[in-house]
């Protein structure tokens, strides 16, 4: 599992990849949840064009270093958190830079891009983006806990820390992924998802029209551009993580785009349904239902 | 400072003298302490037409309205949204925040005090940024036309790149407007920011005339 | 023989002196009071040169006690006086404090003439008397004469309101009437049974049945006059109203004098009386103490305090039967402590003008007081070096060894109560402001007898060191330096300062080749750690009077911590840092009321560790009594703590450390100590001391390991104990709104991480427990120093008052940000080592449910980290700190160190952790891990700190120059110069959003932070002091009630003494 | 049959009480002090009655009682020593009372002992 | 009324301990040792008559020597306390005019008195009585004279002067019993004499007036002390 130099070529590989299929699948779901409005929806290519829009802005303002250094911390977490993660399992050439680290550094790098954001919009002097930090932090901690507790019990089923072995143990056929081997931790695992994945019933955080768009509020230009490629990398890096964890992991691009559309539409199958949660009933929610499923996956594994 | 009626200056804008935590006595003068007061300047787009031309396809595709309705055209503007309307399709979004928009909608008449807050609003908007008038009211006052707090012809205080009008157009006539707009967007022939940029001070000088309670620094950033 | 055996040495000569002087006097002419004082000073320095020089003779020469026999016939038909080792010091004692006082009545002396000084002579005549007759009718009258002339001393009573003593006066005689009767009675119907009045020949005699009432008689009239509790009243009085040479004369003389009087007759009484005078005794004690809380007049108090000092060695004396040879040692320890520093703040007393105990603030201008007042205290609540340490010391250990568990239970009750009060009375000292009053002049003869006791304190704390044979404390070379810096304190502080580290870190380079791996980091943390950190007491200015003794001394406690092999040192060290650090707290402007706290959780602490320690050596199985002696615990023979002992040891150590590492329960103290320590004191205090804790809990469970008491794995509740401390100490730090409070709060749940870790038992978990050990010390260090250069700055520690800093404090800036990323164990930083050993560590750990409150404690944090960085840097810069400037240079180098020091430990963690690793093998041998390169392997999971480093800081890199790039003419802004819905903010004050930052997450989780350790602790002194007023209202003043309570206190004593 | 020796002492014993009872009823300082003394001749009865021994005479020696039989011939001289010393003590503590009573007496114009209780607590 | 029980109850109890005392008392048949050497040994030892005063004064000379210091005591305590008081001496309410007899009997019978005590502290260590009942006597002298002519005043300074060199020479004999004879306070530094003689017993009849002279001394010295602090004018004592 050392570094070689040929890993950097093919880990920017899987980034473009990544990047691209993350930014037409987040206009697909844009579509889908339209479509559940019975609104057409916006073109396949949005993304592209409000990305290309964004960076091709002529003036942009900075309140200072930290503002400036926020949206940076975001894409690094977001990019790294996908690099740390190996995407293929058993090729050698898309099990990027996991030989850094295992399923811990992946599940801390997630606070490095939360943190840095954080900073950044702390630094923009404005209050809302204070008050949304303040509240995506608030509920990060109760949606953290069943991840935690579902990944530990993964971790204890399989005994083993490193992703490349869970993913070994959950090939041959359907029914070794953990999904039927540990059902409680995979519950426990995408309630937590939901909570992760700013959609409605826990956007509070980017709550458009109450503190505009929480953090990024005073963000434009090239800050929200890299904001935006973010926005289509770190959900997929997510559920790169959750797939391998869960989900038996992809073997090939093609059952990778599947895996990956079909857990991405679970959060927003439940995005389009409900109503917004305020911080203290998510807290609440996750602490009723999903720790409950996390202790006993531990419990019982 | 005496208080006179034409120049009045809030109290929290008004330079005091402040004690800092070691006894040291300084002055504070908000209005240059909380406000940055650099001009406006001309950006030239890209070194290449062809660079300018892709940026200007994707100005025109991507374009993010700021959620800002003074007159009664914002009502027009509610059903884009709609499903009838949908006006995603072509690529408009509406944006709380002026930062990340591009397009100023003035939806009908405006008051001076209204034309305040439109002016920073607009002022806080980055280069390149269009504005787009609705209405008969934009235009030359509409039915407002001899009234004393209204502003008869938006143009001479915001770099205007389009009129759609109509006593208030019908959304259908809106999305027509925005087509327009586009084209010009694609043509490259909407340079309101810096048009503004470069008649800056007979701008200023003209909203001055108009807005007496003038408390903010020319430029908002 | 040894050059004392001429007529000028004669012992009888104390006596005759004493009285031909008194005689003497009478025939000076009334204005010549000048030449009676002379005369009088002269008589009262000859009677202390007689027994100073046979104590020199018995101790060094080797003299045998020696019998004056009287009238020159043998003893049972005459009165004959012994002088041995104990007479002689004892003579010394009383006659010391009589020339001392009498120097310190020298005005009064003169304008009451002659008459006071021929009863000052005869009262310490009689003293004399009293301690040497080995006649028991003798010494009914030495005790008559010694209450007369009592009497008679409380009337040149100082105080403005003479009335006042009167009073006094003659409820004392009240009831002495009353205590001889019972004595002559007692007396002649002994005689009648033994036919001799000869306490020796009584002795031999033996009381039988009928005698025995008789003798109940003669010692219920001696211990009466000892002041037991219910009979009392009298004395408190007398304490109050007499003058306080006198005080310190009746207190320390009378007292001694009387006890030595109570020794002789337990002799005849034999050991039947023994439970008797230990009941008396230890019900003074406590009682004594418990009134003493709600006292406010100083005097009194110390009153109170000495009533109670006295029921203790008389308890001590009760248990001679098995306390056997150390008899003389403890309760000569307890007595000469107890006497010089009463005799000593009595003799302060009279330097101070009002009598409330606030108004001892006037004191606290004057250093040299200031140290004479703390060396009392420390003498009368037993901290080391001083005799009262070594005396309950071994009286702890013989309590345990013979199983007198409940005895044992109520000395250090007893103890804490008086540490409670005496340390509450050495705060108002220090920290409130002195009254208009300047102190009474400090003309030299009130000055000197103070400084006499000091000297006397410091000889005595060498010379009981020297007796207690194994180790003395003031040889011991941390300490050492730490007291010579006493002497330095007049120097200018940044030489001071350099002087200070150099020392620990030469000490550091003389002995880190004797430690192992584990004790290395502590060493290192302790010595280098404290030499970084005091690098921030350059910025301070002027002398910093009693800052480096105080740091010293608690540096020397934990050096000589880590170094103790036996139990004695590790407690001695203990102690001295807990001394140490509470001095360094106290220096805080507002810190009174914490500081209190935190010497009243860390002395309760430390008494359970002593009752710990002495239980585990009663239950050593004694092989080698002789070799080691038998308090000679080694702490590696804790692990043969015999079964059903071993778990409550363990219970009472841990109970112990864990008060100094702030368990949930314990923690109350942390937060106010903490916070309001100084700037530069609070990271030592922080970063360094909690680490005190954390080693004594490691001592405790590598040597103890896995302990069960009824069934439940000791352990495992450890474990929850951790678990909760971490999720309720982060819980609570969100909620905080001063800034060095969130960082207290936060230190208490990072130490429950630490001693999660312990908890595991496993390989990992320690090895975990290390590295937040190691992390600890350096991000709190930081981020305290931070926070105290921007408090420092911006003149407030509200964090909602601040805001906007990073422009004009970005050094200050830099290091809290490093510190929250590593604290929060975001990964290129250390923290994340931490948080992945711990992963590691809980796979294999059998309990899992607190794993999940863990779990729940680990994102907690971001929440007060974020606030803390954004509340004090970010948003919105207020108007009054526009001007601010940077930290000073001296808070800020040590931060930059640390963040150096972080980056260096998150790039090759291996350099501090790979001897420790290996060297854990031994005690958990599975479970290690493997460093190759820069790969870290454990049995799970791989982990490359370097790879990961590198991989973050080139993504990071790349993205910043593209956003440069694509950025590169961004226009800087104002700070109004935001999208407020198109207006303009109202003023910084109304934009920065910092109060109540977490509003909806106190909605959620707030019902976790209830005040219940705040208000149980609350409520248990609310329930002392109740006890204590109750108990005053025994008191009512009135002479009757007491003769009441006197005859009450004897039937009661017949009863129960006769009944069992 | 109770001796002369029980029914002296009996009286000091008698001579005792009736002095506590006295001294913790009575307010008026001079009552006690005058109960004091009762109880101080009590106890001085007593000490005395112990040496008593029936049909023995006095310690002196003189013409009728020769040195040699004096041992057979005497009373146990010593608790009249010591009765000596105990009424002299007595003597003293008592004048001191006096002076005490006197000098409160100047002070608050009362003899009640329960008027001064100026120091309690 | 409850303080009269409490009082009634604890000196019943206290009543009862005495009781056992007294119901367990059995008089001795013989001399206990100590008392039977007293006897046997004063005679031939010290030469005292007076087996008591023997006692008194040599065996238990501490004691004694305890005793005049506990007068010495109460002497000088009592002029502490009544100099202190400064004037608040109750006014003399018009003095009862001293009856006729009582003075002429007082300047008849005080002489008399004072050769009573001195005979009796000279003969302390033949005849019963001693230093302190003689002393008691001369101080009962004083005090009927006092009676006779309350405004009568009695040289302090004299007062003082004989307790003083009373007291030094009693603590020099002491010493010299140490240096001279077997012990502090031992007799035999002078020839114990004949049994009976008036110069017999060594030191004891010196020490025993000297006693005397003191126990005078400073009984009558607290007499006029007290006297005095109803006297309006208060020399210096």
């Amino acid at each position: 599992m050392a570094f070689e130099w040929i890993k950097i070529p093919y880990a920017l590989l899987t980034l473009f990849i990544v990047v691209n299929y993350g930014m037409l699948l987040g206009a697909l779901m844009q579509k889908i949840a339209a479509r559940v409005g019975r609104r057409h929806g916006v073109p396949i290519w949005q993304n592209y064009a409000d990305l290309i829009k964004n960076y091709g802005l002529r003036t942009s303002i900075t309140h200072g270093v930290m503002f400036y250094l926020g949206p940076v911390f975001r894409l690094s977490g977001g990019v790294g958190l996908l690099l740390f993660v190996p995407t293929i399992y058993g090729s050698e050439m898309f099990s990027n830079l996991s030989f850094a680290g295992d399923l811990i550094l992946a599940l801390y790098f997630v606070f490095f891009g939360t943190l840095g954001m954080a900073l950044g919009a702390g630094e923009s002097g404005h209050p809302h983006a204070a008050i949304g930090v303040s509240r995506g932090l608030a509920q990060v901690t109760a949606a953290e806990l069943p991840f935690a507790l579902a990944v530990f019990a993964v971790a204890l089923q399989y005994q083993t820390l490193s992703i490349t072995d869970i993913v070994a143990a959950q090939q041959g056929g359907v029914e070794n992924w953990t999904l039927f081997t540990n059902p409680l931790a995979v519950a426990a695992a995408m309630l937590a998802f939901l909570g992760s994945m700013m959609r409605p019933p826990f956007d509070v955080v980017l709550a458009p029209q109450e503190i505009p768009i929480g953090p990024p509020t005073e963000y434009h230009s090239s800050y929200l551009a890299l904001m935006q490629t973010n926005r289509a990398i770190f959900p997929i890096a997510k559920i790169v993580v959750y797939m391998n964890l869960f989900f038996g992991g992809a073997a090939t691009w093609p059952v990778f785009f599947l895996k990956v559309f079909c857990i991405y539409l679970v959060s927003v199958f439940v995005g389009v349904v409900f109503p917004r949660f305020r911080v203290e009933q998510s807290i609440r929610w996750f602490l009723v239902w999903a720790v409950p499923l996390g202790v006993l996956a531990i419990l019982l594994v | 400072m005496k208080r006179d009626p034409m120049h009045f200056i809030k109290p929290e804008l008004m330079p005091r003298k402040v004690k800092g935590p070691d006894g040291v006595e300084f002055e504070v003068e908000p209005l240059r302490d909380y406000f940055c007061d650099a001009p406006p300047t001309v950006q030239h787009g890209a070194y290449l037409k062809i660079v300018e031309d892709f940026f200007n396809w994707a100005r025109a595709q991507s374009l993010w309205i700021l959620g800002f309705g003074t007159g009664c055209g914002a009502i027009e503007m509610r059903p884009l949204m709609t499903p009838r309307f949908d006006a995603y399709r072509y690529g408009i979004q509406w944006r709380p925040t002026a930062r990340q928009a591009n397009l100023l909608v003035i939806s009908g008449y405006l008051s001076t005090k209204t034309l305040k807050r439109a002016i920073r609003a607009y002022e806080q908007m980055q280069n390149p940024k269009y504005v787009v008038g609705l209405g008969s009211c934009t235009i030359n006052g509409g039915m407002y036309w001899d009234s004393y707090n209204t502003i008869k012809c938006l143009d001479q205080y915001l770099p205007v790149d389009l009129y759609i009008t109509g006593c208030m157009p019908r959304p259908e006539a809106l999305l027509q407007g925005f087509e327009d707009l586009k084209k010009l967007i694609r043509a490259g022939q909407a340079e309101g920011a810096n048009r503004y940029a470069e008649n800056f001070t007979w701008y200023k000088a003209n909203q001055k005339q108009v807005i007496h309670d003038w408390d903010m620094p020319d430029y908002n950033w | 023989m040894s050059g004392v055996d001429g007529l000028l040495l004669s012992p009888l000569l104390i006596l005759a002196t004493g009285l031909g002087a008194a005689f003497l006097l009478g025939l000076l002419h009334p204005r010549q009071s000048g030449v009676a004082y002379g005369l009088t000073l002269v008589a009262l320095a000859w009677m202390a040169w007689i027994p100073a020089r046979w104590l020199w003779a018995f101790v060094l020469q080797g003299a045998a006690p020696v019998e004056i026999l009287t009238a020159g016939t043998p003893p049972p038909f005459a009165i004959n006086l012994r002088f041995g080792l104990p007479e002689a010091a004892l003579t010394l004692l009383v006659n010391l404090t009589g020339l001392l006082s009498a120097i310190h009545l020298k005005d009064v002396l003169l304008n009451q003439g002659r008459r006071a000084m021929a009863v000052l002579l005869v009262a310490v005549m009689a003293l004399g008397g009293i301690i040497l007759t080995r006649d028991m009718f003798n010494l009914f009258v030495f005790l008559e004469l010694a209450v007369i002339s009592t009497a008679g001393l409380v009337l040149l009573s100082d105080t403005h309101r003479p009335g006042l003593a009167l009073g006094a006066g003659f409820k004392y005689l009240v009831v002495s009437q009353f205590i001889s009767v019972f004595l002559l009675v007692g007396i002649i119907f002994a005689y009648h049974a033994t036919g001799t009045l000869n306490i020796d020949g009584m002795a031999e005699a033996g009381l039988a049945n009928v005698a025995a009432l008789a003798f109940f008689l003669m010692f219920i009239a001696v211990v009466s006059e000892l002041k037991p509790f219910p009979a009392n009243g009298w004395a408190l009085d007398i304490y109050e109203s007499a003058p306080p040479a006198f005080s310190a004369l009746f207190s320390a003389a009378t007292g001694a004098a009387v006890l030595y009087a109570a020794d002789k007759l337990l002799l005849i009484g034999g050991d039947a009386w023994l439970p008797m005078a230990t009941a008396i005794g230890i019900v003074t004690f406590i009682a004594a103490n418990l009134l003493a809380l709600p006292q406010t007049h100083d005097r009194r108090l110390l009153g109170y305090s000495s009533v109670a000092q006295t029921g203790l060695v008389l308890m001590v004396l009760g248990q001679r039967d098995i306390l056997g040879e150390a008899t003389p040692f403890i309760a000569f320890g307890l007595l000469v402590s107890h006497a010089v520093a009463k005799a000593g703040l009595y003799w302060l007393s009279g330097l101070v003008q009002e009598r409330r105990l606030t108004d001892w603030a006037a004191l606290g201008r004057r250093p040299l007081l200031v140290f004479a007042f703390a060396t009392f205290m420390a003498m009368l609540t037993g901290l080391p070096p001083f005799p009262g340490f070594y005396a309950k010391w071994e009286l702890v250990h013989h309590l345990a060894g013979a199983d007198r568990l409940v005895l044992l239970a109520l000395v250090l009750l007893g103890a804490l109560i008086e540490a409670g009060y005496l340390f509450r009375w050495f705060g108002y000292l220090l920290k409130r402001e002195a009254p208009g009053g300047e102190t009474a002049p400090c003309t030299p003869h009130k000055l000197v007898p103070v400084l006499a006791a000091l000297a006397a304190g410091w000889a005595l704390a060498w010379l009981w060191g020297d007796l207690f044979g194994r180790v003395n404390l003031l040889l011991a070379l941390p300490l050492l330096f730490a007291l010579a810096f006493l002497l330095l304190d007049w120097l200018p502080a940044w030489i001071k300062n350099t002087l200070a580290i150099a020392g620990l870190v030469a000490y550091f380079i003389m002995t880190w080749g004797e430690y192992d791996p584990m004790r290395l980091i502590f060493a290192i943390i302790f010595l280098i750690g404290g030499a970084l950190t005091l690098l921030a007491s350059y910025h301070a200015h002027g002398r910093r009077i009693g800052f480096y003794p105080a740091a010293m001394l608690m540096y020397a406690g934990m050096v000589m911590l880590i170094q103790a092999t036996s139990a004695f040192e590790f407690f001695a060290a203990w102690e001295l840092l807990t001394v140490g650090s509470y001095f360094l707290i106290l220096r805080g402007k507002a810190s009174e009321p914490h500081a209190l706290s935190y010497i009243l959780f860390s002395l309760g602490g430390a008494f359970l560790i002593l009752a710990g320690f002495a239980i585990a050596a009663a239950a050593v199985p004694r092989l080698d009594l002789a070799a080691t002696g038998a308090l000679q615990l080694d702490l590696a023979s804790l692990a043969q703590v015999a079964a059903p002992a071993a778990p409550w040891v363990f219970l009472l150590l841990a109970i112990g450390f864990m008060t100094k590492t702030a368990a949930i329960g314990v923690h109350i103290w942390l937060p106010g100590a903490h916070a309001e320590a100084e700037t530069d004191v609070s990271p030592m205090v922080s970063g360094i001391l909690l680490k005190a804790g954390l080693y004594g809990l490691m001592v405790l469970l590598l040597a103890m390991g896995k302990q069960q008491l009824h069934g439940v794995e000791l352990t495992h509740a450890l474990l929850w104990v951790a678990a909760l401390t971490a999720l309720l100490g982060n819980l609570m730090a969100v909620f905080q709104e001063d800034a060095k409070r969130l960082l207290a709060y936060s230190s208490i749940g990072q130490m429950g991480y630490a001693m999660f870790g312990l908890a595991l038992m496993n390989h990992l978990g320690w090895l975990m427990a290390l590295v937040f050990v190691i992390n600890h010390y350096i991000y709190k260090s930081m981020l305290f120093l931070a926070v105290g250069g921007v408090a420092k700055r911006t003149g407030t520690r509200e964090m909602y008052r601040m805001g906007g800093l990073i422009r004009l404090m970005p050094l200050s800036f830099i290091a809290v940000l490093i510190g929250i990323i590593a604290l929060s164990g975001v990964p290129p930083l250390s923290g994340f080592g931490g948080r992945w050993i711990f992963y590691n560590a809980i796979m294999d750990s059998e309990t899992r449910l607190p794993i999940v409150v863990l779990f729940l404690a680990g994102p907690v944090a971001f929440l007060y980290l974020f606030r803390l960085i954004y509340t004090i840097f970010l948003g919105q810069l207020k108007d009054e700190l526009r001007r601010v400037k940077e930290a000073p240079f001296w808070i800020v180098l040590p931060q930059m160190i640390y963040v150096a020091l972080l980056l260096v430990f998150a790039l090759v963690p291996g350099l501090a952790l790979r001897q420790v690793d290996a060297y854990l093998d031994r005690f958990f041998p599975d479970g290690g891990l493997r460093w190759e390169g820069g790969q870290i392997t454990s049995q799970y999971g791989y982990w490359d700190p370097i790879a990961i480093m590198i991989v973050v800081g080139v993504i990071f890199t790349t993205l910043f120059l593209w956003l440069l790039f694509v950025n590169r003419r961004a226009q800087m802004v104002k700070q109004f110069n935001i999208v407020f819905s198109a207006e303009r903010p109202y003023r910084p004050e109304t934009t920065h959003f910092a109060w109540n930052f977490f509003a909806p997450y106190r909605k959620a989780l707030g019902f976790l932070t209830q005040p219940l350790a705040t208000n149980f602790w609350g409520a248990v002194t609310d329930l002392l002091h109740t006890a204590g007023d109750l108990g005053r209202r025994l008191y009512d003043g009135n002479g009757q009630t007491y003769a009441f309570h006197l005859l009450a206190f004897v039937i009661i004593a017949f009863f129960i003494g006769m009944g069992a | 049959m109770p001796g002369i020796a029980q029914l002296a002492m009996a009286t000091g014993f008698l001579l005792i009480l009736i002095g506590f009872y006295g001294a913790l009823t009575r307010r008026n300082l001079l009552r006690m002090i005058v109960a004091f003394t009762v109880a101080g001749t009590g106890v001085n009865v007593v000490i005395v009655s112990i040496g008593y021994m029936h049909g023995r005479t006095a310690p002196i020696l003189d013409a009728t009682l020769a040195a040699s039989d004096a041992a057979a011939r005497i009373i146990d001289p010593l608790p009249q020593a010591l009765v000596l010393t105990a009424i002299v003590i007595g003597v003293g503590i008592t004048a001191l009372m006096l002076a005490y009573a006197l000098r409160l007496y100047s002070q608050k114009r009362t003899l009640d002992i329960g008027r001064f209780t100026e120091l309690k607590g | 009324m409850v303080k009269r029980f409490i009082a009634l109850v604890l000196v019943l109890a206290v009543g009862g301990l005495f009781a056992v005392l007294l119901a367990t008392y059995a008089p001795d048949a013989e001399l206990n040792q100590t008392a039977r050497y007293y006897a046997q040994r004063t005679a031939q030892d010290l030469g005292a008559a007076n087996i008591v005063t023997a006692i008194i004064v040599t065996y238990r000379g501490l004691d004694t020597l305890g005793e005049v210091t506990v007068l010495f005591l109460a002497a000088t305590i009592v002029g502490l306390v009544l100099s202190q008081g400064g004037q608040s001496g109750t006014p003399a309410r018009g003095r009862v005019p001293v009856g006729e007899l009582l003075t002429t009997g007082s300047r008849y019978l005080a002489p008399l008195i004072l050769l009573l005590g001195v005979y009796v502290f000279v003969n302390g260590h033949l005849t019963p009585g001693g230093g302190f009942q003689g002393g008691a006597i001369i101080a009962s002298g004083t005090l009927l004279l006092l009676l006779a002519d309350p405004l009568r005043r009695f040289g302090h300074r004299l007062i003082a002067a004989v307790e003083s060199v009373a007291g030094v020479v009693y603590v020099l004999i002491g010493l010299l019993g140490l240096i001279l004879a077997g012990g502090f306070l031992d007799n035999r530094i002078l020839p114990t004499g004949a049994l009976g003689a008036l110069f017999s017993a060594g030191a004891i009849p010196l020490i025993y007036v000297l006693i005397g002279l003191k126990v005078g001394a400073e009984v009558s010295s607290m007499l006029v002390s007290l006297a005095e602090t109803d006297a309006e004018t208060r020399e210096e004592a």
